[in-house]
């Protein structure tokens, strides 16, 4: 029985996303780490709703057995969709800032406070 | 006068309508687009009145989502609609409502009007969602609608880099807590196979794992609300945001703050006293955290604002200090949960949400008005407007009068009530929560010395007064602040006395939903 | 700088603790707790909703509203990349 | 971006009607097989973004403006919302689902148990996802539009 890896890839996933987040300097990779900690929340929602050599919830030509949950499924499929849109306005953001500074460094951009 | 049982999900339901009608309502004129959207933000704010009064007269409304009564798991999504969600729903609504009539003049020449009033729409339907909704998927979901939508207003003007900058930081430090908040749904989803606040308050048998969901969500939600530690983000984007932005802002970061009070009081409602190590009860170990960071964060926020040189982003640290006033009134009422002076400082926090919502948006609406006479907003660059700016300069004086918490004012009603009780639990709050009052009006007297008074320079004597809209705007502001100073009573009496029973008798709020099974 | 790399990996480590513990103490993978509500949806969506595919019964009629959220946030994001990405007038 | 070579085109010209058939096909069949709204939508945005790369961004915008694709993005969600406070008055509650069980449009009830089930079932589940997916398909491509053609300006005013 795999005991609790998939929650151990969880963490994971999050901890580097937040690496990427925290120590980067370059605002392309603190995107990215942002996508990556999303990945990670959506992979432990589904996760989640996941019971023993259970198949997918649909009657369509279902071999029969127990259904894993619908839920977390639904959730997923919502903060994927969120995940998106932030994603498409944090890049649209990402190139303005680039045409106004010229660079991607977020220690240079920190405006000099007058 | 019973009122039909949808009007709840109306209130969500018409912006929304609006914001998706918007850009083909653009396509015919500016004018007939500027008078839809009052019209639909004037008929939401009737609903809300109407729902209001309904409330408030029969105690909590509940609405499902696409069926008729409660089956028992429950599956359906449930709006939940109890004193304190309706008095943030009030506020909410005279905010954006004050803001879109203000905009009109004040966004003439800008280009792309059409997505600023479709996004004002959705966040307008984002914060009522996140402070109707009775289901935590939903709240998170309504969360992120209203961090998009102000990350994008935020960045309105494209051409200034510190706006583009600020949004982007903005959205950084939301999306962040958008994800905790998420991280601590599915935990609690995982164990109770639960998704409804009520119910979810109902099973919660406070494990290890529901700790690490509160601590999650109140830093989540405690970030975005614009507590110290975490509230770099606030005095950039409120400084470098549309000021009719910054109207809508003050009230989301307030939707935020009603998020981590219905988190303490009704998901962990009953959580709160059970006993932890050496016999402090749970919610002595909240409200003390919530204090110390309210004290913090008034140190601090006063402090900033009386170095800062810009005007909007002076007011900005001025309102981070008002949040600081906030969450001391709620962090008090929390430590002291069952006894009379707690009940006074739950009063008093939740009283200071509206009034100091009121001040900072009037206080942000002139800065905005003076911005729009003399395209300046550092402070040592401006002098002598009062000469031109006659009802500018009356309402910049309420304003800081207001929000310093001078007598006549809303300010000191519930500041009154914050010091009274504070002091009872600790007299060092109250005389840091004083001192910290009285330099903040020592900061905006010197902004109005600097600003408003002084010799007439040739740069700004042709300065003209803003057109009527504006006026007309800062008004109703205005009249709601001295009225609200003057009779207080009524307000507590009939607005935040039943808001703060709704919160701590949160039993009531299970049993409307638990109950009827 | 010093202080902000050692303040940046206190929170890093703090929060690490957090992810790291959930993973542990959550319900061992495949065996849920309690699945009262997931069970109703499966064993009803056929004659409440109508539809064969459980997930989307629960996405357009059992949590509709979420979706009508959903599809908000995606025409909020993309009204805010339009705005982001329109001609000023002095371009 | 500048349009790709002359292979690259004709191939996505071959490819572009089947990967938009198959992505109507996961849209239709929302309510019976895996898939719906969102997925056949994003499917078909996929495509789309296929031909502006091929193509190029100055290319594509003329074909089709951005303001009439933000006009169906518009009609989707209004569809959406409209569907949902149908349900308001004929059903039972906001979003209930009024067709299901009714001799309506998609009205009938598939049969209990794994099994085949025509189109024709799942009430207003259908409809909602034709909505969602005429709004995603708009909404995903008008952001890849909007950024391609948006950089490749940036880059004229540099020059």
């Amino acid at each position: 029985m795999i005991y609790n890896i998939p929650y151990i890839a969880v963490a994971a996933l999050i901890l580097l996303g937040l690496y990427a987040l925290i120590f980067k300097r370059n605002l392309i990779k603190m995107v990215i780490g942002i996508t990556l900690i999303e990945s990670g929340v959506n992979l432990f929602l589904i996760t989640l709703g996941y019971r023993k050599d259970s198949i997918a919830p649909i009657y369509t030509s279902s071999p029969g057995g127990t259904m894993a949950f619908p839920v977390p499924q639904a959730l997923t499929l919502t903060s994927i969709v969120i995940g998106v849109a932030v994603l498409a306005l944090m890049l649209s953001l990402v190139v303005h800032i680039y045409r106004h500074y010229a660079t991607l460094d977020v220690s240079k951009i920190r405006r000099l406070k007058e | 006068m019973n009122i039909p049982d949808y009007t709840i999900a109306m209130v969500v339901a018409i912006p929304l309508l609006g914001a998706f009608l918007t850009p083909l309502v653009s396509k015919i004129n500016d004018k007939i687009r500027n008078i839809f959207v009052i019209l639909v933000l004037a008929l939401n704010a009737g609903l809300v009145f109407l729902l209001a009064s309904e409330i408030l007269t029969k105690g909590i409304k509940t609405y499902i989502f696409g069926a008729k009564d409660l089956t028992f798991p429950i599956v359906r999504i449930l709006f939940e609609v109890d004193a304190m969600s309706i008095f943030m729903a009030i506020i909410s609504s005279i905010l954006v409502l004050i803001a879109v009539i203000y905009s009109w003049a004040f966004m003439k020449e800008n280009t792309g009007l059409d997505k600023y009033y479709t996004l004002i729409l959705l966040l307008t339907a984002g914060m009522l969602g996140m402070v109707l909704t009775g289901d935590m998927f939903n709240f998170f979901v309504f969360l992120e609608i209203s961090s998009i939508a102000s990350c994008a207003l935020i960045a309105f003007w494209t051409d200034v880099g510190e706006s583009v900058e600020a949004g982007f930081k903005y959205i950084v430090i939301s999306s962040m807590g958008a994800l905790f908040v998420l991280f601590a749904v599915a935990l609690l989803y995982g164990q109770y196979n639960a998704l409804n606040i009520a119910l979810l308050s109902n099973l919660i048998q406070y494990t290890f794992l529901d700790k690490i969901a509160l601590v999650l969500l109140i830093i989540a939600l405690a970030m975005k609300a614009g507590i110290v530690p975490m509230h770099m983000w606030l005095p950039d984007s409120y400084g470098s945001a549309p000021s009719s932005v910054t109207v809508i802002l003050v009230s989301a970061t307030l939707a935020s703050l009603y998020g981590v009070l219905r988190v303490i009081f009704t998901l962990y409602g009953n959580a709160l006293s059970t006993l932890i190590r050496f016999d402090i009860s749970v919610n002595v170990l909240i409200g003390w955290f919530i204090v110390a960071l309210a004290v913090i964060s008034i140190i601090i926020g006063v402090t900033m604002a009386l170095i800062q040189s810009d005007f909007n982003r002076l007011i900005a640290y001025g309102a981070v200090a008002e949040i600081g006033y906030m969450f001391l009134g709620i962090g008090a009422g929390i430590v002291a949960l069952g006894t009379a002076y707690g009940k006074i400082a739950l009063n008093g926090g939740i009283f200071h949400i509206m009034n100091d919502a009121l001040d900072v948006a009037l206080l942000f609406l002139v800065a905005g008005s003076i911005y729009y006479a003399t395209r300046e907003t550092s402070l040592d660059k401006l002098c002598g407007l009062a000469r031109n700016m006659k009802y500018t300069t009356v309402f910049f004086i309420i304003g800081l009068l207001a929000i310093a918490g001078m007598p006549p004012l809303n300010g000191f009603a519930s500041k009154i009530l914050i010091y009274e009780s504070t002091f009872q639990i600790n007299p060092i709050l109250a005389i840091v929560a004083i001192l910290c009052s009285i330099l903040l009006l020592a900061v905006f007297v010197k902004v109005f010395f600097s600003a408003f008074m002084g010799p007439k320079i040739s740069k700004y004597s042709d300065v003209k007064e803003v057109p009527k809209s504006m006026l007309i705007s800062m008004g109703i502001i205005a009249s709601i602040i001295v009225f609200i100073g003057l009779f207080p009573d009524i307000i507590i009496s009939n607005i935040v006395e039943p808001a703060s029973n709704a919160l701590i008798g949160y039993s009531e709020y299970v049993s409307q939903v638990v109950g009827g099974l | 700088m010093l202080n902000r790399n050692i303040a940046a990996v206190i929170v890093f480590t703090v929060v690490a603790v957090f992810f790291v513990f959930s993973a542990l103490l959550m319900h061992p993978f495949g065996i849920p707790e309690e699945s009262d509500m997931d069970d109703y949806i499966i064993d009803n969506t056929q004659e409440e909703t109508g539809a064969n595919n459980g997930v989307t019964s629960v996405v357009f009629d059992y949590r509709g509203f979420d979706t009508l959220g959903e599809a908000t946030v995606l025409f909020t994001a993309v009204a805010g990349v339009i705005m982001i990405f329109r001609r000023l007038k002095n371009e | 971006m500048s349009e790709m070579s002359k292979i690259v085109r004709t191939i996505s010209n071959i490819a572009f009607p089947f990967s938009m058939i198959y992505g109507l096909y996961v849209i239709a069949h929302g309510h019976l097989t895996p898939g719906g709204g969102f997925q056949g939508g994003a499917i078909v945005a996929s495509a789309c973004a296929m031909i502006l790369v091929a193509f190029g961004s100055k290319w594509t915008i003329t074909k089709i403006k951005e303001k009439r694709l933000s006009v169906f993005e518009s009609l989707g969600a209004i569809g959406f919302i409209v569907l949902a406070l149908l349900g308001l008055i004929f059903g039972v509650a906001f979003f209930s689902n009024f067709l299901a069980g009714s001799k309506y449009l998609f009205g009938t009830i598939p049969p209990m148990g794994s099994g085949l089930a025509n189109i024709d079932t799942g009430g207003v589940l259908p409809l909602m996802n034709f909505a969602v997916g005429l709004k995603v398909i708009a909404g995903l491509f008008v952001i890849v539009l909007v950024m391609a053609y948006a950089t490749t300006s940036f880059k004229e005013a540099k020059k």
